[in-house]
């Protein structure tokens, strides 16, 4: 179980990476890197036992090393290093190096007295503060925070791909030749906005009585059935 | 540590007057009179040996303030206030859509802008172009400020979702600037 | 009134470093040598009266700052807000390779670095450069709040391949893979 460490621990899959390799005390350079592919899947597969959710970059770089280890074993079928092309275990290394370089760096910068925690400037009265933070990053965030505000510019688009009232003439349409939809039949993709039009087309389709909503039992599938449909509760 | 040394470092440091209430809450085992007592001491020795600043007390508390004779050199430092946010939107809708009028900023950001384009006129940020209605312009004083070489150098709007983007589901191609 | 005077007032009440710059516009007849050598010396005398401040060589300039061991009685009196371990590696990524762009930040992380980079550009860390892509630079707040005079004042990278005892020779080594 000493695999079980909080997946928080680590930046991504490169700071896992280099975590098991400093744990198997291997060299960068003479890098066994099957063992290292294997312990890597084996945490991965851990943490989805335990239902803890993991960054989509744990599980891309899963399937990466699952990828390189079929390729390591099947040489004859697959040349990993053909003429001229990088070999990907090269390329693995090179970014565990250069990762390896800039979190010493962070390291190296976080070990600064820093302002504001161990140094502190000559304090000023807010309203003595000058201009000099101002940069063109202020000027972009001013853009957005007026874009956040003035949001109905900004979201015509993703309406228009859910809304709720096309969600329930959707539903309505379905109703019309089956008697009963679970909810989750409904969905397209699973995006959890459409999920969320679904229900909530749903919900406004009840309320004007138009269909009924049922739920057999607690944390049971929802569906829908028409206000006529001889269905029971 | 001798008190005295703390208690400059905490007047030094804070933002705006600090009260002896607030100084006795860090040094709680000090009296009211021992703090006034240092802050005397520590202006004696600032006058000793010609410091240019001096602890003043003022009506809330302490604060550090350079001495009046030297406001001379200290004019030439150029302060400019800090910006309210609201100052700094009108001045980000200017810089991407000026020259315009004041109604089309009111339009973009959907609030008067009337006190906020006044501090960016008085603080030479955005200068006003002749005409009807009057439209506004940034000057080169804001170029300055921002560091730009020149108002094409601000970057394209459509950029601003790698970072800012409030919410990874909303698309923000379809927008008010474009 | 001697430049010594001056010269501290100067950067007693400048917000954030003061260059050498602008030190001179205000004092035409000195020379670079002669604020060095002003700074050299207020600082031994803060040293000898046990002053809890000192000037601090930052980012081109000259900033006053509370001395290293006052931290713990200051930290009461201000909220001290601490970077994540990702906002750190991404300044890192930042001021060694910057400027940037986000895709190259992401790459070297092996994970997306949006909200790190939020984090770092408002609390003035990062600016940004127009340019497509959007590129990312350290700014002067960085140096002042890091304590470094220049970027270059950052160790050597490749004095951390010494620590790391080995990738003495990249190319060379890859050959034997081929």
């Amino acid at each position: 179980m000493e695999f079980v460490l909080h997946i928080s621990r680590f930046e991504g899959p490169l700071d896992l990476l280099l975590y098991l390799i400093e744990k198997n005390k291997f060299n960068l350079e003479e890098l066994e890197i099957c063992p290292i592919i294997d312990q890597y899947l084996d945490y991965i597969n851990q943490m989805r036992c335990l239902n803890i959710e993991l960054a989509s970059e744990f599980l891309d770089m899963a399937s990466y090393l699952i990828w390189l280890k079929s390729c390591l074993l099947l040489p004859s079928q697959v040349d990993i290093a053909q003429g001229g092309e990088q070999d990907p275990i090269e390329e693995l290394k090179k970014m565990l190096a250069t990762y390896r370089e800039m979190k010493y760096a962070a390291q190296r910068l976080s070990e600064r007295p820093l302002l504001f925690h161990d140094r502190f400037p000559r304090g000023w009265a807010e309203g003595d503060k000058e201009l000099t933070k101002m940069n063109i990053a202020s000027i972009m965030k001013a853009i957005s925070s007026i874009k956040s505000r003035t949001k109905h510019y900004v979201m015509r688009i993703e309406r228009a791909r859910f809304t709720v009232k096309e969600m329930m003439r959707k539903i309505t349409s379905v109703l019309k030749t089956r008697g009963k939809i679970y909810l989750v039949q409904m969905a397209g993709t699973d995006e959890k906005l459409e999920i969320v039009t679904i229900l909530m087309a749903a919900l406004e389709l009840s309320r004007l009585s138009t269909v009924r909503l049922i739920q057999g039992k607690l944390f049971g599938e929802i569906y829908i059935v028409g206000k006529d449909s001889g269905v029971k509760d | 540590m001798r008190n005295s040394e703390i208690v400059e470092a905490l007047i030094f440091s804070a933002e705006g007057a600090l009260s002896i209430k607030d100084i006795l809450n860090i040094l709680p085992d000090a009296s009211k009179q021992e703090i006034e007592d240092i802050v005397t001491e520590l202006n004696r020795t600032y006058d000793r040996s010609g410091r240019s600043f001096m602890i003043e007390k003022v009506s809330n508390g302490y604060m550090f303030a350079t001495k009046k004779e030297y406001s001379p050199y200290l004019r030439g430092l150029h302060k400019t206030k800090r910006l309210s946010n609201a100052a700094i939107e009108v001045l980000a809708v200017i810089a991407y859509k000026g020259p315009c009028s004041k109604q089309t900023v009111d339009n973009i950001r959907g609030v008067d802008s009337s006190s906020a384009l006044r501090t960016l006129v008085d603080n030479h940020l955005v200068d006003i172009k002749a005409g009807r209605p009057l439209k506004y312009i940034t000057t080169k004083r804001f170029l300055e400020v921002f560091g730009l070489n020149s108002i094409s150098d601000l970057p394209d709007i459509a950029q601003f979702q790698e970072i800012f983007g409030e919410d990874q589901n909303i698309e923000q191609e379809e927008d008010l600037f474009l």
